[in-house]
């Protein structure tokens, strides 16, 4: 069974695999783009309370979603690695790192845009929002981590194990709203019952939250396919296909 | 073999001891309240600090607003519908500030029991909708879920 | 074999302090850096008494906060460099035991300096007495706690070049979490507000901690030599 | 006690590989009980590699490693029991003396009885200097210290990384002495050096990678 | 049709917000699909270099 | 010969920046920690803004300070190491010469990116524009004077052990000065004062500096191995 | 272009104390043109030590070191010239490459134009490794690094400390000629080793500590 997977996640395989699940992915995720940002922007209503500048939800949301969900990917695939040593997951892990830090910085950006004149400030140490910017400075740090050691597999395992040191954090993000008093709202969509929204706005916020999870998974297999070029650069089957590539 | 699993089974107890007893206190601590605001209540319980800043949160009670007509003083009544706090604030009111809807004031508590804020933020709800469906809502005269704001102790 | 397990926890305990005690600037400059980024503070600010005594317990907790970082680097680098890390990874007792040993050294060779001299600073700065209790009960629960996070997060970096930095730039988002429950409940002791609540976060991390700690330790020693 | 013919260590067709670089692939050996092995090549071509897999801190890309006919990764902490590893790296704390380094080295392994500490010393020529800080003897003097712990060992099988580095003639002479005794009393011994041994009654096998 | 244009754009007051965090969000996303493009091209390249150079050999 | 000096000062600072730029964590730790210690005073502060406003320019001096401090131990600590140190000092080359090479390397590697996020963080926390134009002045012409005390005191502590806290006490007073004046500096500049004494003095200290580091550190290098 | 008959180095009745311990006194020696002088003794005897006076790095407690009849430190800057020192310590950075690592070290020595970097490194089999960085490089190929500084260098004077450690059999040879190539165009070099030099053609002296 084992060897089974490790079949199929070798490199080779995986390059092969991850050309075409690059185009699939990148085609969706562009379409649902272009459908999202219409629906948000021009089809649906503005919000009773906040007006136009509702129209920000679909893109903070999603990108707090995803800076939450590409940690737990991060993480699952550092430990996968970590344990039956398959080389693929510990690239995706570390092709997860860029991106989930540039999603984080998104969801702290564009809910400073919100906040501003929802709030009536940028910026508030509320649990949220504290936690979350943790959330940035972990991710900088595995980054940190991965670029000051050398060795690749070494590399993968130290990170592996920050990021699995630093999971605390993720409960606590998700659930700080509830534990504490914050300035930041309660869940709207995740919400076990009904979906505080209504049907008009939840439409383009799914679709834009479709489009981003599509596009972290074209995003990452590019860059596993880097890693994984610079990695393998000596092994037989990178040179043939460089070599069928040039000529 | 043998002493490979007794170490094993050791360390698993030692962590899963530890885990339950850490998770203990973290609920004890969240059945006490670490605050981001204090709500009236507290704050005519006298919970509230006296002399520093702190932040006070609840609903603006309806028609309770009093512009000053020369400059941006603004004084409103903040509830939590067990109890009232007066706060006075000058500077510009953010988007969100209505009668009946939720704010956190930064300030200082006066001598006299008005809350003299620096820093009005506002709360807002977890709901969205249309304002076409938040009239028809209100026409129906069904109330909007409840506000997250208010937790009466 | 259990007193033996003991034994071997004092040996390394007691090489380990008396190596700190051998080159005393090991405990000296933790606790010098410490006073100094205290007192540069009314240098940069100027000597306005109201504004340093609202900062000061904040501020003496950050600059424990990073003195105790930089130390941590005694805490493996050298047994890393001279290759005493190795004999202990090859060693018949288990590596979680070792570190333990390891980690209570550190925490008595700075840790405990660390909280005196705050006690020290504080009572020279003026602080309200509730300051300085609760000064003391946050650093007793807080500062085991960096050691031991410290020494996890030390085991992944030890050896790297700019090790020192990056070591910082990894700890402190999860120091963050001790520093601001101990300020609340330094802040809220002086105002006479009930400050359980922070106490008992601040016990569970430590348990947390104590164990995490080791076996994220072993685990990272092993990898940086796999 | 052990049979002579079942081999005590044995490598199994070990592959290794640093950064993308293949050093080397398809080594094996084996060693009974009682013999010395040899190991020597040129520079770089993963001696020192190759150690660090014999005793469990690195991790071979192929192949395994046997001790007492199972792998040794089954129960690490079982094996490194048996080991007694001197690299490249002295292992001594360069503020502590010779003497208290040895403690502290004693405590962490399996030690035999036969010597006390001052003994072990005497024999490899430290007694005049047990009592300086290491920061303060020479390169050979610390090669010394480290070397001593192969007295007070209990260990079965040595793992040697060129350990006649600065040792001076006599050092030489002391430490292939101590080899070949531990090996008659039917310990095994893995050895890196570019010289030419001289273990007399031992059985001395050579790869050379 | 021109003042809905400029309505739009107006977003009811909130454009300078609405309209950076649309903004944020594109430079951002395309900025992750461009760098990793041009390093595999670097990557690619060199390793191209490499195998050429073994050929000679 | 001229010519020749000038050859080798590039070769030593092209050396230089290459090792720090090929491991480029070296430049970017210095940075990140400097983001965090900034950031952690909002934490233990709590937020309230005219505070924060008030006691910002002094806390990014600070952070600056000490993450140059921190980062002057690549100076020279590897090039003891590994014996490049001894080659130096064997070099047919006046020591002086290497030794300004080494420590321009060292500012455009930690110094200049320091000055840049200052301004950063400053536009970033709402510092007024005077605050910002007069950081920017003094911390041009003050980090300098610390890469050089810096290099000069460094070399003094390379090699010993618990070397980064050592440096980081026999430095953080000779820093004191610098520090100080640059915020008088800043704040009188809020306070629509004249500066022109202070930035005098800062002046004075960078040529001071210049003129006297080389041959201190050259000397103290010596002395380190005699 | 010297007299042979007179000596080039010179070292008088030197005394060398560390901490408070007596490690030497009354060591001396001439060398002429031409000539190498091995320096052997026991561990801790002070060879490393009468090295780093040699090369001016310490200063004797007594005695002194005389160049060309000049003692070397009336014009030190002058002496170190002619000086080409490898210790223990390697002198090379783990984040350059072989290469980068001989740029360096020209640019601070007075080089010789008669090989290029790349032969040196060739010469020293090192050519397939010029490009990766020292730190992945294992002990034997660091040391050949930097001996290949002996290649580019100009300087009339070697003082060399234990060369030979970690290098191979091949390693060794090379040495070996560069050191005898160099005496026979009448360079000096003072090398602390516990091996027997084979140098044809060479006056070689010794000196035991
Ligand atoms: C810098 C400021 C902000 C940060 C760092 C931030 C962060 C986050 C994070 C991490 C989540 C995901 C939580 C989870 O899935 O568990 C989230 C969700 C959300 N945020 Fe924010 N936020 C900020 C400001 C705002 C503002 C100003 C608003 C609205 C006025 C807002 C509205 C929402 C909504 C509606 C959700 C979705 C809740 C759900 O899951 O149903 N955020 N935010
Ligand atoms: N820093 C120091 N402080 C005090 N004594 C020292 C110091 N360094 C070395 N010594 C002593 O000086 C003596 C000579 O040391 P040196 O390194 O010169 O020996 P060596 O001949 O090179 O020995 P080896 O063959 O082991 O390299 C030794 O006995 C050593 O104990
Ligand atoms: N950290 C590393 N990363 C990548 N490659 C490495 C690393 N360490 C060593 N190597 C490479 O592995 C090979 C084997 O190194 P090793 O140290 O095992 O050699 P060795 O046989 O011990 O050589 P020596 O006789 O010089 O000590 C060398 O070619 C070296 O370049
Ligand atoms: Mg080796
Ligand atoms: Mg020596």
């Amino acid at each position: 069974m084992l060897r089974h997977i490790n079949q199929f996640a070798s490199p080779k395989n995986f390059y092969a695999l991850s050309c075409k699940l690059v185009h699939y992915f990148g085609g969706a995720c562009l379409l649902l783009f272009v459908a999202g940002v219409f629906g948000g922007l021009l089809f649906s209503p503005p919000d009773y309370q906040q007006g136009e500048s509702v129209r920000i939800i679909y893109v903070h949301v999603p990108s707090a979603w995803m800076s939450l969900f590409v940690y737990i990917v991060m993480a699952g695939a550092g430990t996968i690695g970590l344990i039956w040593r398959i080389k693929i997951m510990d690239v995706i892990a570390r092709s997860s790192a860029p991106l989930g830090a540039s999603f984080t910085f998104l969801a702290l950006a564009t809910g400073s845009l919100w906040g501003k004149p929802m709030w009536g400030a940028w910026w508030v140490w509320d649990a949220r929002l504290t936690s979350e910017l943790i959330l940035l400075f972990l991710y900088l740090g595995y980054i940190a981590l991965q670029s000051a050691i050398e060795d690749p597999r070494m590399a993968a395992r130290a990170g592996a194990i920050l990021a699995l040191i630093g999971i605390i954090n993720i409960p606590i993000i998700h659930f700080s709203v509830e534990w504490w008093s914050t300035l930041h709202q309660g869940p709207t969509v995740s919400k076990l019952d009904a979906p505080s929204i209504h049907i008009d706005m939840l439409i383009p916020l799914l679709l834009m939250a479709l489009a981003y999870m599509c596009y972290f998974i074209s995003a990452v297999l590019m860059r596993a396919r880097c890693d994984l070029l610079a990695l393998e650069r000596n092994s037989a089957w990178v040179g043939e296909l460089i070599g069928e590539r040039s000529r | 073999m043998n002493r490979k699993r007794r170490n094993v089974v050791f360390a698993v107890c030692f962590i899963v001891a530890g885990m339950t007893i850490a998770t203990t206190l973290a609920l004890k601590a969240f059945r006490e309240n670490l605050l981001y605001f204090y709500s009236p209540s507290q704050v005519q319980a006298g919970k509230a600090p006296q002399s520093r800043p702190f932040r006070i949160g609840g609903l603006v009670e309806e028609k309770s607003v009093v512009r000053n007509p020369d400059n941006l003083t603004v004084q409103f009544v903040l509830t939590d519908t067990m109890q009232t706090v007066t706060v006075v604030y000058d500077g510009i009111l953010p988007d969100l500030f209505r009668e009946g809807k939720g704010v956190v004031a930064n300030g200082k508590l006066r001598s006299d029991g008005v809350f003299e804020a620096f820093e009005v933020l506002a709360k807002h709800d977890e709901n969205y909708m249309p304002p076409e469906v938040a009239d028809a809502l209100a026409a129906a005269n069904k109330p909007i879920t409840v506000n997250s704001v208010v937790k009466p102790e | 074999m259990k007193s033996n397990l003991l034994d071997v926890f004092m040996t390394i305990l007691k090489r380990d302090l008396s190596l700190g005690l051998s080159r005393s600037s090991e405990i000296a400059n933790p606790l010098i850096f410490f006073f100094i980024v205290v007192m540069i503070f009314p240098f940069a600010l100027g000597p306005e008494s109201n504004l340093l005594q609202r900062i000061m317990p904040g501020v003496i907790w950050i600059a424990v906060l990073l003195s105790a970082t930089l130390s941590l680097d005694m805490m493996f680098r050298s047994d890393f460099e001279d290759g005493s890390l190795e004999l202990m990874l090859l060693s018949r007792y288990p590596m979680t035991l070792l570190i333990m040993a390891k980690i209570t050294a550190h925490w008595l060779l700075t840790g405990a300096p660390l909280i005196l001299a705050s006690i020290f600073l504080g009572v020279l700065l003026n602080l309200p007495v509730e300051s300085l209790l609760y000064l003391f009960i946050t650093m007793m629960l807080g500062t085991p706690v960096l050691s031991m996070v410290g020494s996890a997060v030390m085991a992944l970096t030890v050896g790297l070049r700019g090790g020192g930095v990056l070591l910082a730039l990894l700890i402190l988002p999860l120091y963050i979490p001790v520093l601001i429950f101990s300020i609340a409940a330094i802040d809220n002791a002086i105002l006479g507000l009930p400050i359980t609540g922070e106490i008992y976060i601040l016990g569970a991390l430590l348990v947390l901690a104590i164990t995490l700690a080791p076996f994220a330790t072993s685990t990272s020693l092993r990898i940086r030599f796999g | 006690m052990y049979e002579n013919t079942s081999a005590v260590l044995e490598a199994v067709r070990l592959k290794c590989v640093r950064g993308e670089r293949l050093i080397f692939e398809n080594v094996g050996f084996q060693l009974c009980s009682g013999e010395v092995l040899q190991i020597d090549g040129p520079n770089g071509s993963g001696k020192t590699s190759l150690l660090r897999i014999l005793c469990g801190l690195a991790v071979a890309e192929e192949g395994e490693v046997n001790w007492k006919g199972r792998s040794i990764n089954d129960d690490l902490a079982e094996y490194v029991r048996e080991v007694n590893y001197i690299g490249h790296n002295n292992g001594i704390k360069s503020e502590l003396t010779p003497l208290e380094n040895l403690v502290v080295a004693r405590s962490l392994m399996s030690s035999n009885r036969e010597f006390s500490l001052m003994e072990a010393l005497a024999q490899m020529n430290l007694s005049d200097i047990a009592d300086i800080p290491v920061r303060k003897l020479s390169s050979g003097q610390c090669r010394r210290v480290a070397l001593s712990r192969l007295l007070i060992s209990q260990a079965r099988l040595w793992i040697l990384d060129e350990p006649f580095t600065t040792l001076d003639d006599n050092g030489r002479h002391l430490v292939q002495d101590l080899i070949a005794t531990h090996a008659r009393k039917g310990g095994n011994a893995v050895i890196v050096t570019h010289e030419s041994l001289n273990l007399p009654e031992v059985i001395l096998n050579k790869l050379t990678l | 049709m021109l003042p809905e244009i400029q309505e739009f754009f107006h977003m009811g007051g909130y454009a300078f917000y609405v309209w950076s965090s649309y903004g944020l969000c594109f430079i951002v996303l395309v900025l992750n699909i461009i760098i990793p493009l041009c390093r595999e091209k670097v990557i690619i390249r060199s390793i191209a270099i490499q195998v050429h150079r073994k050929q000679q050999k």
